[in-house]
């Protein structure tokens, strides 16, 4: 039996959690790196939005105009992003630190205070309001396919998906920086030893996965319509639960766990109020976490 | 020349600013209208802003202030029940009349007899809507409304007015404030095939729930509280927006002399047209001042409340405001509207 | 004659107490240099003060001549001074082949198959582990692991700190063993040891570090016979 | 005998600033104001010392602390509105009800380590907030709770700005004192330990899935009490205090404070609540300006105002730990 | 009278290897055992099957007489079981007395009621705590830098600082893992010399070492494992001639061994 109104609710879903991925994306890639959570990641794909809504305002650009501005725009952030509140905490070498868990929380707050000011900046220049997109831009337009409905951001979202998927998996197992990449998070001082710039190497990731975000931020205002300074939040929180539930560096496991988030959202709303249904996502989080206490495509604790 | 201060708590910085923004402006604006009057020989009236940002803590903080502080005699604010109430507890116990432009949970003028609001309460525009739409014919109707203090009330004063007039709600979907995503909310009511849908939620809500809507494809009639009544609404959902019927106290391109007057003084000081909410703030700030023109110079925290207390006809832009003597709730005209061509247009 | 490896006075301070308070060192090419000393004297800071990893506070490094002193630990790799580090520092997620290829650096194709062939061949343990996570390996097994990626860099100069730690005799035979053939290869060695004794039988060069500073220094075959190196560091009284 | 005053000292001149020196000059003042400011930094100094000994003690990175406060704030407006029940009964009551949902919140987790457990406290932390805010029939939902009672007992009326002030000052020293204890006992080390390495301390015989337990048990507590107090001092509650933004206030304060050190969490916290109020004469930009503070106190002292390892050695070289090498060789933890 | 510790069949996979294959053996009392092998043996893999880190694949361990494979390792280290680790496992953020005081926690136990109040057991407990870890810390000679923090202490000073911990668990067995690794030969000495005091004083010891000097110096036995299996076992000259551990272990030429 085909059940138009279900499969719809699958759809809706998906969507849901494909923006969930989008911003998953960059975050693993970011955390993977320095085994820190980037807490502003939200606020970077806040500013890109902010950045592509204000182009669009003023010239009206094609599509890949504005999405080529957004990257350089997140390219810029992610790189100042991580002089500010990353870089300064590499100064300390010595093995205390290293291994203090005073200083990591600290590199979390620090990512967090820089979120708090940049939010509060772009709520002061363009106030804490939803601002719509202009609607020529917007990818809101509804596509029937016989009884379902999808609009064009959607697509475009599904296609940006894939596409940052795909390119950052080649990225990370088909070339050298992907190499270093890998080799920086799995160990920053061996990786010194082999002759890899460390410091480079992580701006580099920073600025990919920032631009990640920020297209992401782009995408998602067109496709909902607008943008406000708090937007980053709830799905920022969400992408992060997702990279959990996938073992935090495993890329493909976020972008799933973030899609079935989202299809788990959309299905319990089915049977139960929206305000239960987000306590099913966190449910599922934990069912995860307790059959699979390192994420569904986290590995092991490392050998005693 | 005696200065008389008011104190305004309302969320400056933080998710909810710009809310406290258009208070601050409509207030700011209403002192300054009113000191240029001359209604209050020998006395000027100066307002002091304190931001909330939204939270209950510091909500209590400032109420504390603001009873500290001897030149305050009356209270504007906050935003939300929740940091208007926990303000109220303190206002309550000090004696300072509090009156909130916005703060509608059932429970707050029943704190104590210092608590005002001009806000019409669910308990008028639930009926007043549900009468409307049972009138053109919609019997079966769903409700999706915010999951907070006042998405309850709009809730339960829909469906007790509904299930009186004879009508039936065929379901309730609250959401959490947060949410923007309103397709599987959309999905699910569409698969009970009402007649109507009631929305009670915020513009910003509303504006993305019709956008989608559109885009599902859900061609259902829908109705609204006023607070959907803002220009952001149609700057939001443009054309989405179109064949929304909603209710409202206040509205902006009304004939109305006082409301062209405060519209047009409001759009060449702030370069925008002013919300619903803005209007709620200039109308309580009058409220209080009229009070405060009232006793005279001399007012004190208790002579302002009995005055107030005595509100009765007041003339504002949302329409006449009396406080009920008893409950000291407020009862005001509500006019319908719907949106057409992008614009909003009274249904006379 | 010029060496290879010049280092003068160089000092070296982590936090408030300074850890070398001026070392001096020469390292010929193509030769073997040990630095012997204690536990907590600062070999380990001097090869790192030399890879780059610590910020050098005074004095110099040169290699042929031009001086590296706090060049980036990645520009002193590239200029053919690779290091096999003091707790390993291997890719624990990362396979066994990665680590290697991580090794390797930007040189690819051939050049690099070639090099990896030579590589398992003085390590066949390695070779049946090429694709297990290298953080699964016993700890011998990492230490290999740990010297084969550095040998895979091609240094002109090879830091070696403690290789033979935590390895089997044979091994650390075959470490010893594979010290001289690197040499045969033209590789200058720095060798930080414990093992005194075997690391002054292939050394050419000896010094002896007390608490950041050179204490004393010779041909290694004289200093294998020095009473007081014998006393101090080739002990070893076991009845 | 004389050795003992000493270590008494500090304690006792922490006591009589909070108890008699801050009140009178609250006092003197005679603003309600500053009354409430001082008992909000005191219960977000019972908070963040609480989360302090979670996650600066014991090493476990929770980021759901709002919702123990919560349960604590709600029970002790439940029983205190429905059934009557006075304020000196109501905060022991929220504690343990606190408590309950600490442990229950521990035990699915108890496998998990660093960022797995930190997201699995983020989700329990929604949930509850979530059942707050939607199980309308049992906690009102978003209606709150009104019209909580002040402190009254027997008669006697402490719900004025002294007397509020008073009763919180009370609980906060006696909560403060019990995790200091725990902390700075042989106890704090095996939960040191636990944040230290785990996998090793269980080899040492620590029963490391008992004492996550524990852990959670206290602190959840004593959130639980900081929720009562603020629940009778602000007279409504509802689920919007209990947001993740809180839990992320505290965790902010603890970590600007020092993480693992009480009199970090309590600098911290009252730092947090004081400054965004000192700072209301810049208007607008005071949160922009709050965040900045953070930032660079942060990114200067990465450790925290006040570290854990002076902490430590204060505690020890002014409480009878006697720790000083070479002379008397006493104990960690108490004479 | 049964063994202080006995394994029996004990093995060990790991996905498709086995570190540990069907081993078996056991400690006397008051022996000092040495355990030898080649890299990867599974020598770390067995220590961790005794200490329960690794549940066994197959076989049992019995410790005083009762199994204990299959416990947790803390119900393991309160039986009378301290064990160091191959790649030190200090904590770096604690203060060299804190460190040692972890260990008498253990054996003491730690109750966080107890702990909250001035005497009775919590004075006792407490009394306890500090005196086992100052005598374990001057059984190493680490007394005088108790409050210094780990991180500051020099390799050879963090391996008697492990070695400190275990012993103030007070424990019945102490197996050690490569302790001498690092060490030059003049420390491998004292070490030795500190081994052979411990096991003076009655404690029995099991140790792997791949340092021949300590081991056939100090030693009553010595087992050797070479790919999982349990290949010799027996007196330092016996292991010295086995062909097997020659071929194996030692490679061609006995010089070092020695
Ligand atoms: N990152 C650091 N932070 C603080 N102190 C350090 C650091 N690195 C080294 N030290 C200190 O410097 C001294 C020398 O250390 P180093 O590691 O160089 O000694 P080593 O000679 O290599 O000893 P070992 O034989 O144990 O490897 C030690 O006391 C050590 O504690
Ligand atoms: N957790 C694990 N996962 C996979 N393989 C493992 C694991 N632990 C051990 N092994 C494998 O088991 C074998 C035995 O390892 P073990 O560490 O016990 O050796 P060892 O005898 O202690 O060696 P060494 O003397 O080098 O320390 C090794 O080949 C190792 O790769
Ligand atoms: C209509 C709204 C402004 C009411 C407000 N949200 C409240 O909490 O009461
Ligand atoms: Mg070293
Ligand atoms: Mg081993």
């Amino acid at each position: 039996m085909f059940d138009a109104f279900f499969v719809q609710q699958l759809v809706n879903g998906f969507s849901v959690g494909l923006v969930y991925a989008l911003i998953a994306i960059g975050f693993t890639l970011i955390f993977g790196v320095l085994n820190v959570v980037n807490f502003a990641h939200g606020e970077v794909y806040m500013v890109g939005a902010y950045a592509g809504v204000v182009l669009i305002t003023a010239l009206a650009p094609p599509l890949v105009a504005v999405v080529l501005f957004v990257m350089a725009v997140g390219a810029v952030a992610g790189f100042g992003l991580e002089r500010l509140a990353f870089k300064p905490f590499r100064r300390f070498q010595d093995e205390a630190s290293l291994k203090s868990k005073a200083m990591r929380e600290a590199t979390l707050l620090s990512s967090l205070a820089v979120s708090i000011i940049v939010r509060e900046v772009v709520e002061k220049v363009f106030g804490g309001a939803m601002r719509p997109v202009p609607f020529e831009s917007q990818l809101t337009d509804p596509v029937q396919i016989g009884e379902l409905s999808f609009s064009t951001g959607q697509f475009v979202i599904f296609g940006a998906a894939v596409a940052m998927f795909a390119g950052l998996q080649f990225l990370l197992y088909r070339t050298r920086i992907g190499l270093s990449i890998r080799a920086v998070a799995n160990n920053p001082l061996g990786a010194k030893y082999v002759g890899i710039d460390t410091d480079r190497t992580i701006i580099a990731t920073f600025v990919v996965g920032s631009v990640m975000g920020a297209v992401a931020g782009i995408l998602v205002a067109l496709y909902y319509g607008s943008v406000f300074p708090t937007m980053g939040f709830a799905p920022g929180v969400k992408a992060f639960v997702a990279m959990v539930m996938g073992g935090l560096s495993s890329i493909p496991g976020a972008v799933i766990c973030a899609i079935f988030l989202g299809l788990a959202e959309a299905v319990a709303t089915e049977f139960l109020a929206q305000g239960w249904s987000e306590m099913i996502a966190y449910g599922f989080l934990l069912l995860t976490l307790i059959f699979f206490p390192t994420g569904l495509f986290g590995g092991a604790r490392d050998r005693v | 020349q005696k200065t008389i201060a008011l104190g305004y708590q309302a969320p400056l910085t933080g998710e909810m600013s710009q809310y406290g923004e258009v208070f601050r402006n409509s207030a700011t604006l209403a002192v300054e209208q009113f000191n240029k009057s001359g209604k209050l020989p020998g006395a000027t009236v100066v307002l002091k802003f304190e931001d909330s940002k939204n939270d209950a803590k510091e909500g209590v903080n400032i109420a504390k202030k603001f009873v500290d502080d001897p030149e305050i005699v009356g209270v504007l604010g906050d935003f939300s029940s929740t940091v208007s109430m926990a303000a109220a507890q303190v206002y309550a116990q000090a004696g300072l009349p509090q009156l909130s432009q916005t703060a509608s949970h059932p429970d707050y003028v029943k704190i104590s007899e210092w608590q005002f609001r001009n806000i019409t309460t669910q308990a008028y525009e639930g009926p007043f809507v549900a009468k409307w739409a049972l009138g053109e014919g919609k019997k079966k109707i769903a409700v999706i409304a915010i999951q907070n203090d006042w998405g309850q009330s709009v809730v339960s004063n829909f469906k007790d007015a509904v299930e009186k007039g004879g009508g039936q709600v065929t379901s309730v979907e609250f959401y959490n404030p947060g949410n923007r995503d309103f397709r599987t909310i959309l999905t699910k009511v569409a698969r009970e095939k009402p007649d109507a849908i009631y929305l009670g939620m915020f513009d910003e809500d509303g504006a993305s729930l019709l956008q989608q809507r559109r885009q599902l494809n859900v061609q259902i009639p829908t109705y609204a509280t006023s607070s959907l009544y803002s220009p952001k609404l149609i700057a939001l959902a443009g054309p989405s927006s179109d064949g929304l019927k909603l209710s409202t106290t206040f509205a902006a391109d009304s004939p109305e002399p006082v409301v062209k007057a405060y519209v047009d003084e409001y759009q060449s000081r702030y370069k925008a047209i002013p919300t619903m909410f803005a209007a709620q703030a200039y109308d309580a700030t009058n409220i209080m001042l009229a009070a405060i023109a009232k006793v005279g110079p001399t007012v004190d925290r208790k002579t302002l409340r009995d005055a107030l207390a005595q509100t009765a006809g007041f003339p504002g832009v949302t329409g006449e405001t009396t406080f009920d003597p008893q409950t000291r709730e407020p009862t005001k005209q509500l006019a319908r509207m719907e949106i057409k061509g992008g614009q909003f247009a009274l249904v006379k | 004659m010029t060496h290879l490896l010049e280092i003068r006075d160089l000092r070296v301070t982590m936090g408030p107490q300074p850890i070398l308070q001026g070392v001096s060192l020469d390292v010929p090419a193509g030769g073997i240099v040990t630095v012997l000393g204690s536990n907590g004297v600062g070999k380990t800071t001097l090869m790192r003060a030399i890879s780059g990893v610590y910020k050098v506070g005074g004095g110099e490094i040169r290699l042929d001549g031009t001086p590296i002193t706090n060049l980036a630990t990645h520009d002193i790799v590239r200029l053919g001074v690779c290091q096999a580090p003091e707790g390993r520092q291997i890719f624990s997620s990362m396979t066994v082949l990665e680590n290697l290829r991580l090794g390797a650096g930007p040189r690819g194709g051939r050049e690099y198959e070639q090099d990896l062939e030579r590589m398992l061949a003085l390590f066949p343990r390695l070779r049946e582990r090429l694709s297990q996570k290298a953080g699964s390996l016993s700890g011998g097994e990492q230490q290999m692991l740990c010297v084969g990626r550095a040998l895979m860099g091609r240094p002109r100069l090879l830091l070696m700190d403690e290789p033979s730690l935590g390895l089997a005799p044979k091994l650390v035979r075959q470490i010893f063993d594979l010290v001289a053939m690197i040499r045969e290869t033209g590789t200058a060695i720095l060798l930080v040891e414990q093992n005194a004794k075997a690391a002054l039988r292939v050394a050419d060069q000896a010094y002896v570090m007390e608490s950041g500073r050179i204490v004393l220094q010779g041909p290694a075959a004289e200093l294998a016979e020095d009473p007081r190196i014998r006393a101090a560091y080739l002990g070893g009284h076991v009845h | 005998m004389s050795k003992r005053i000493l270590p008494l000292a500090l304690p006792l001149v922490v006591a009589l600033a909070v108890l008699v020196l801050v009140p009178a000059l609250l006092q003197a003042s005679g603003s309600g104001y500053l009354f409430r400011v001082s008992i909000t930094a005191m219960i977000f100094a019972i908070l963040a010392a609480s989360l302090n000994f979670i996650t600066g003690v014991a090493g476990l990175l929770s980021l759901g602390h709002a919702a123990f406060y919560g349960i604590g704030a709600y029970a002790a407006a439940l029983l205190a509105t429905q059934h009557g029940v006075p304020f000196l009964l109501t905060i022991p009551l929220a504690g343990v009800a606190a408590a309950i949902g600490g442990v229950l919140v521990a035990l699915p987790t108890m496998r998990l380590v660093s960022i797995y457990f930190a997201v699995a406290t983020l989700g329990m932390g929604e949930i509850i907030h979530g059942t707050l805010l939607n199980w309308v029939d049992f906690t009102r939902g978003p209606m709150g709770i009104p019209a909580i009672p002040s402190f009254k007992v027997f008669g006697l009326d402490l719900s004025g700005n002294l007397g509020s002030y008073l009763v919180v000052a009370v609980v906060m020293l006696a909560s403060l004192w019990v995790l200091h204890r725990l902390t700075h006992s042989y106890y704090g080390n095996a939960l040191r330990a636990l944040r230290e390495d785990d996998q090793c301390a269980d080899s040492m015989g620590i029963d490391v899935v008992r004492l996550k337990g524990e852990v959670f048990a206290i602190a959840c507590f004593f959130a639980g009490v900081a929720g009562a107090l603020w629940a009778h001092t602000t007279g409504y509650i509802s689920p919007n205090d209990f947001r993740f933004g809180e839990s992320i206030l505290v965790l902010a304060m603890i970590v600007v404070g020092g993480l693992g050190s009480l009199p970090g969490a309590v600098i911290g916290a009252v730092l947090l609540i004081v400054l965004p109020e000192a700072l209301r004469p810049v208007g607008d930009v005071r949160m922009i300006v709050v965040g900045c503070v953070m930032f660079f106190s942060i990114l200067l002292l990465p450790k925290g105002l006040f570290g854990e390892v002076s902490a430590l050695n204060l505690v020890r070289s002014s409480f009878g730990g006697g720790w000083k090498a070479g002379t008397a060789r006493q104990s960690i933890g108490w004479r | 009278m049964a063994a202080l510790l006995e394994i029996e069949n004990l093995t060990r996979r790991f996905g498709g290897l086995l570190a540990v294959d069907r081993v078996s053996g056991r400690v006397e009392q008051g022996e000092l055992v040495g355990l030898i092998g080649p890299n990867g043996a599974g020598k770390t893999t067995l220590f961790n099957l005794i200490s329960g880190f690794t549940p066994p694949s197959e076989g049992t361990v019995r410790f005083g007489g009762e199994t204990i494979s299959g416990l947790k390792p803390w119900r393991v280290a309160r039986r009378g079981l301290g064990r160091t680790f191959q790649n030190l496992r200090i904590f770096p953020n604690m203060t060299v007395f804190d460190n040692v005081s972890v260990g008498a926690i253990g054996a003491v136990g730690h109750s966080p009621w107890r702990s909250l109040f001035r005497g009775g057991r919590g004075e006792s407990d407490a009394k306890a705590v500090s005196e086992r870890t100052w005598a374990a810390l001057e059984r190493v000679g680490l007394a005088g830098q108790g409050h210094e923090l780990a991180a500051n202490l020099s390799y050879g000073k963090r391996k008697y600082l492990e070695i400190a911990r275990a012993l103030a668990l007070g424990p019945r067995l102490l197996i050690l893992d490569e302790p001498a690794a690092g060490l030059n030969d003049s420390e491998t000495a004292d070490l030795a010399s500190f081994i052979r005091g411990l096991h003076a004083e009655g404690m029995t010891v099991l140790l792997v070492e791949h340092d021949m000097t300590l081991v056939m110096g100090i030693c009553q036995r010595v087992m050797v494992l070479a790919s999982g299996r349990k290949i010799a076992d027996g007196t330092p000259e016996h292991i010295r001639r086995d062909p097997a551990v020659l071929e194996a272990y030692l490679g061609g030429d006995e010089e070092d061994a020695a």
